[in-house]
C-alpha cells in the first residue's frame, strides 16, 4: 500500500516539476528527483494516495469524470449568469443534506469541490458521510431527492476511481 | 500599456486609502495587503518580476499572516 | 511616461501611509499604515531604474545582451528592503501584542511612558 | 491586431475588478469583503497572465503562481481567523 | 491640538518634498555607468542569466549576507518576546475535512514550487527569498488546516544553522581557493550559459539562503501560532 | 489561431465582468460565493486557454497555473461558506430551509 502511494507521489511530482521547468534536460531531471523523493516523504507520511486505485477501469472513470465535471461547470455558468443579468434576482435559496458512499478522504475532496462548481450549489459542511449543501435554487429538501439530484451523476465515477 | 498603468495605480491608491480610513481593524489588513497585490502589478510593467514576486510574496503575503497572527492573540484575550 | 506616473502613485501612497500612522490611534492601524508607506517608496525606487522601453534584465541568450534592459541594482535593492521590511513589521506586531498583554489596549494615547 | 483585443479584455477584466471593489468598499460584513477580496485577485492572475502574453515573456507566470498562491492562503486566514479557528 | 497641527505640519512638509521631487522628475533613456557595466559584463563573467540574482549574490553579496542575519536577529526576538509572555493556549476550533485534505495535498505541492523558485534563482525571477518566504505560506497552510497540531522546532533550527555556516563557508571557499574575494562564484566551472547548471556557484548559494529563509520565516509563524514543544512538556 | 485565442481571451473577461456584477447584486453572503467562486473559474480557463493558443509554448506552466486556479478555488469558498455559517451571518430572507441550523441543535 505505501508502495503504491510512493510511487503516485513520486510521479505526480516529477510531472509537475518538468512542467514548471519547461525542459526535459538531465539536470532538470536530476535535481527534479531529488526534490521530489523529500516531497513524497510529505505524502506517504499523511497517506493520501492511500487508496487510490490504478487499474484501467479507474483510469475511463477519471476522464468520464472530468468530461461530467467540465460540462456541469459550463452549464452551472450559464446558469449562474443568466440569474446575474435578469432585471430582478430570482433565487430560492436553502441549505439542504446530502449523503455520500464515498469514504476515502481524496474521494470525498473531489466530491465536494465537482458539487461547490457545478449548477448552484456550494459544499458548506462536511461532517462524516453527511454535506451540507446551499443550493441556489432548491426544488427539494428532502435528502434521498437532493442526494440524488446533486451527488449521483459524480459519485458513480468516483467510486470507481477512489473507493 | 499607459492605460493599464494607470488603471492599476488608481486601483493600488483605492486600496491604501481604505486601509487607512476603514474603522475595522481586520479590513484594514486585508486592504493593506490588497493594496501590496496590486503594486506587485505595476511592478510586472515596470518590468521587475523579482520585485513583483518578492512583494507578493513577502510584502503582501507573509506580512498579512503574520498580522492575523498577532491579531489572533490580541482576541484571545479579549474573550476568552 | 510610465514612470512619472509610477513616482506620482509612489509618492501619494507616501502620504497616504504617513497619514495613517501618524492620525490612527490603533497601534494595528499604525503598522498598516507603516507597511503603505514602505510599499510607497519601493515603487518610487523601482521607478527610479526604469528605462523607456526597457524590458526585465533576465537575459535568454548571450547574443542579446545589447538590448535594452531596465536597471537591476534598484531592484537589488528594494529586494532587501522587502525582506527587512517583513523583519521590521514582526518586531513591531510582537511588540504589540506584548503591549496588549501589559495594559490590555491597543490605544496609543493609554500608553504614557512613551509621550513626551 | 491581437493585441489590440488582449488589451480590450485586460481593461474590461480591470473594469470588473473596480466593480468588486464597490462590493469591497460597502462590505457590510467582512465576509462579504473577504469574498470581494477572492475575485479581485483571481481576476487579477488573468491579467498578469495578459500581460506576460503581452510583453511575450514566459517568466511572467511564475510570478501568477506566486499571486495565486498568496491569494488563496489570505483568504483562508481571514476565513478561519473568522470561525475562531486560528 | 498641538499634536495634530504638528500632523499636519509634518504632511505638509513631507508632502511638499516629494511635489518638488516629482516635478522635477523625468523618465530615464540610459543607464548609469554602474549598471550597464552589470548588464553587459554580468553574463559574461558570471554565467547567470538573471542579472538582479548576478547583483544580489555575488556584486553585492555582503549585504545579502547581512540581511539574512537581520532577519535572523528578527525571528529570533519575535521568539524572546514571544516567550516571555506566553499565555495558556486556548483551543482553537479545527479546520473542515475538507481542509485538511487539501492542506495535505497542497503542501508538498507548495514545497516543490519553493524549491523550484530557489533553484531557478538565475534564471527566471525569483531566489532564495521568494523560495523560502513560498515553503513558510505552506507551513502557514498546514497550521490553518490544523491549528492544534504541536510541530517542533528542533528539526527546523538544525536546518537553519546547517544552511548558515554553508552559506559563510561557500562565502569563504570563493576568497580562500581563488583568492578573488569573498563569495565569489567561479569555483566552480560557470557551465553553460542559460542551463539548470551554470553560473558556478549561485544556485547552490540561493538554495542554502532559500532553506535558511524557509526554517527561519516557518519557525516565526510557528512561534506566533503559540503551541510549541517546550510548552507541552512543563 | 492568433484570433481564436484572443477572443477566448475576451470571451473570458466578459465572464469576469458578469460575475463581478454577481458578487454586487445578489443578497447574502452565500449567493455572493456562488456567483463569485464559479464564474471567476470559468472565467480563468477561458483566459488561460486562450493564452495557450497564442503561445503554444507556455501550455506545461499554464496547465499548472489552471489545475492549481481549479483545486484551490472551491475549497477557499468552502472554508469561507463554513465561516459565514459559524458567525451566523444574516440570510437572505428569500431562503427556505437551513438543514445545517438544524442539525447543530
Amino acid at each position: 500500500m505505501k508502495f503504491k502511494a510512493a510511487v503516485i507521489a513520486l510521479f505526480l511530482g516529477l510531472l509537475i516539476w518538468l512542467g514548471l521547468n519547461g525542459s526535459l534536460g538531465r539536470e532538470v531531471l536530476i535535481t527534479g528527483i531529488i526534490v521530489t523523493v523529500i516531497t513524497s516523504f510529505f505524502y506517504i507520511g499523511s497517506g493520501v494516495f492511500r487508496d487510490v486505485h490504478l487499474t484501467p477501469r479507474a483510469l475511463i472513470a477519471l476522464i468520464a469524470w472530468i468530461i461530467v465535471f467540465l460540462i456541469e461547470l459550463v452549464k452551472s455558468n450559464i446558469d449562474v449568469m443568466s440569474r446575474v443579468v435578469t432585471p430582478k434576482v430570482r433565487i430560492n435559496p436553502a441549505i439542504v443534506q446530502v449523503k455520500t458512499k464515498l469514504r476515502s478522504r481524496l474521494g470525498r475532496l473531489a466530491l465536494a469541490n465537482s458539487i461547490t462548481l457545478t449548477p448552484g450549489t456550494l459544499t458548506a459542511d462536511i461532517v462524516d458521510d453527511t454535506l451540507f449543501i446551499h443550493w441556489i435554487d432548491a426544488s427539494t429538501v428532502d435528502i434521498d431527492e437532493a442526494t440524488r439530484k446533486i451527488v449521483e451523476k459524480f459519485e458513480k465515477h468516483l467510486e470507481v476511481l477512489f473507493g | 500599456m499607459e492605460i493599464l498603468f494607470i488603471i492599476i495605480s488608481v486601483l493600488t491608491i483605492i486600496m491604501a486609502l481604505t486601509a487607512v480610513i476603514v474603522k475595522d481593524r481586520i479590513v484594514a489588513v486585508l486592504a493593506g495587503g490588497a493594496a501590496g497585490l496590486f503594486a506587485s502589478i505595476l511592478f510586472i510593467i515596470m518590468a521587475a518580476p523579482d520585485v513583483a514576486m518578492t512583494e507578493a510574496a513577502i510584502g503582501s503575503g507573509l506580512t498579512t499572516f503574520i498580522f492575523f497572527f498577532a491579531l489572533r492573540k490580541i482576541r484571545s484575550k479579549d474573550n476568552g | 511616461m510610465i514612470s512619472t506616473i509610477a513616482v506620482s502613485t509612489g509618492s501619494l501612497l507616501v502620504l497616504i501611509g504617513l497619514w495613517g500612522a501618524l492620525t490612527n490611534r490603533d497601534i494595528i492601524r499604525m503598522i498598516v499604515g507603516f507597511s503603505i508607506f514602505d510599499v510607497g517608496i519601493h515603487i518610487i525606487m523601482i521607478s527610479i531604474g526604469y528605462i523607456s522601453g526597457g524590458t526585465a534584465p533576465i537575459i535568454s541568450s548571450l547574443s542579446e545582451v545589447g538590448a535594452s534592459f531596465v536597471d537591476p541594482v534598484p531592484q537589488a535593492l528594494v529586494l532587501t528592503a522587502i525582506v527587512i521590511g517583513l523583519g521590521i513589521t514582526a518586531f513591531m506586531l510582537t511588540y504589540a501584542v506584548n503591549m496588549y498583554n501589559k495594559k490590555g489596549t491597543l490605544e496609543i494615547d493609554k500608553f504614557e511612558e512613551l509621550k513626551w | 491586431m491581437a493585441d489590440n483585443i488582449l488589451l480590450t479584455a485586460a481593461v474590461i477584466s480591470l473594469l470588473s475588478i473596480f466593480i468588486a471593489l464597490l462590493r469591497f468598499i460597502k462590505g457590510p460584513s467582512v465576509l462579504d469583503r473577504v469574498v470581494a477580496f477572492d475575485v479581485i485577485s483571481i481576476i487579477a492572475i488573468s491579467v498578469i497572465a495578459i500581460l506576460a502574453y503581452m510583453f511575450r515573456r514566459a517568466i511572467y507566470i511564475d510570478v501568477a503562481l506566486v499571486y495565486g498562491l498568496l491569494s488563496f492562503l489570505g483568504v483562508l486566514v481571514v476565513a478561519r481567523y473568522y470561525e475562531r479557528g486560528l | 491640538m498641538v499634536r495634530k497641527a504638528f500632523t499636519l505640519l509634518m504632511l505638509i512638509a513631507v508632502g511638499m518634498m516629494l511635489l518638488g521631487f516629482v516635478m522635477n522628475f523625468t523618465e530615464k533613456t540610459a543607464l548609469p555607468e554602474v549598471s550597464s557595466h552589470y548588464i553587459e559584463k554580468g553574463p559574461a563573467e558570471l554565467g547567470s542569466a538573471n542579472i538582479v540574482t548576478a547583483v544580489v549574490v555575488t556584486y553585492r553579496g555582503l549585504d545579502t549576507l547581512g540581511e539574512v542575519t537581520i532577519l535572523f536577529a528578527a525571528a529570533a526576538v519575535v521568539g524572546l518576546l514571544n516567550h516571555l509572555n506566553r499565555n495558556e493556549s486556548s483551543i482553537r476550533r479545527e479546520g473542515s475535512e475538507l481542509l485538511n485534505t487539501a492542506s495535505t495535498l497542497l503542501f508538498p505541492l507548495i514545497f516543490l514550487f519553493g524549491a523550484y523558485v530557489f533553484i531557478n534563482g538565475h534564471l527566471s525571477p525569483g531566489g532564495g527569498f521568494q523560495g523560502g518566504a513560498i515553503i513558510a505560506s505552506g507551513v502557514v497552510l498546514t497550521v490553518l488546516a490544523n491549528p492544534n497540531r504541536k510541530i517542533g522546532h528542533r528539526v527546523l533550527s538544525i536546518i537553519e544553522s546547517l544552511s548558515g555556516l554553508i552559506y559563510v563557508a561557500l562565502g569563504a571557499a570563493g576568497a580562500l581557493l581563488i583568492a578573488n574575494g569573498f563569495l565569489d562564484n567561479r569555483i566552480i566551472p560557470l557551465g553553460e550559459f542559460g542551463s539548470l547548471f551554470s553560473a558556478g556557484i549561485i544556485p547552490v548559494i540561493y538554495s542554502v539562503i532559500g532553506l535558511k529563509v524557509g526554517s527561519e520565516l516557518s519557525s516565526v509563524v510557528i512561534t506566533l501560532n503559540g503551541e510549541t514543544i517546550e510548552e507541552d512538556a512543563k | 489561431m492568433e484570433i481564436v485565442g484572443s477572443i477566448l481571451v475576451l470571451i473570458g473577461s466578459l465572464i469576469f465582468f458578469l460575475s463581478a456584477l454577481g458578487v454586487i447584486r445578489m443578497p447574502d453572503v452565500y449567493n455572493r460565493i456562488q456567483t463569485g467562486t464559479k464564474a471567476t473559474t470559468l472565467g480563468t480557463i477561458f483566459v488561460l486557454t486562450g493564452i495557450a493558443f497564442l503561445s503554444p509554448g507556455w501550455i506545461p506552466k499554464l496547465v499548472i497555473l489552471l489545475i492549481f486556479i481549479i483545486l484551490t478555488n472551491p475549497v477557499s469558498s468552502h472554508v469561507v461558506a463554513r465561516a459565514a455559517h459559524f458567525n451566523k451571518e444574516p440570510m437572505s430572507p428569500l431562503t427556505t430551509c437551513d438543514k445545517m441550523d438544524e442539525a447543530e441543535e
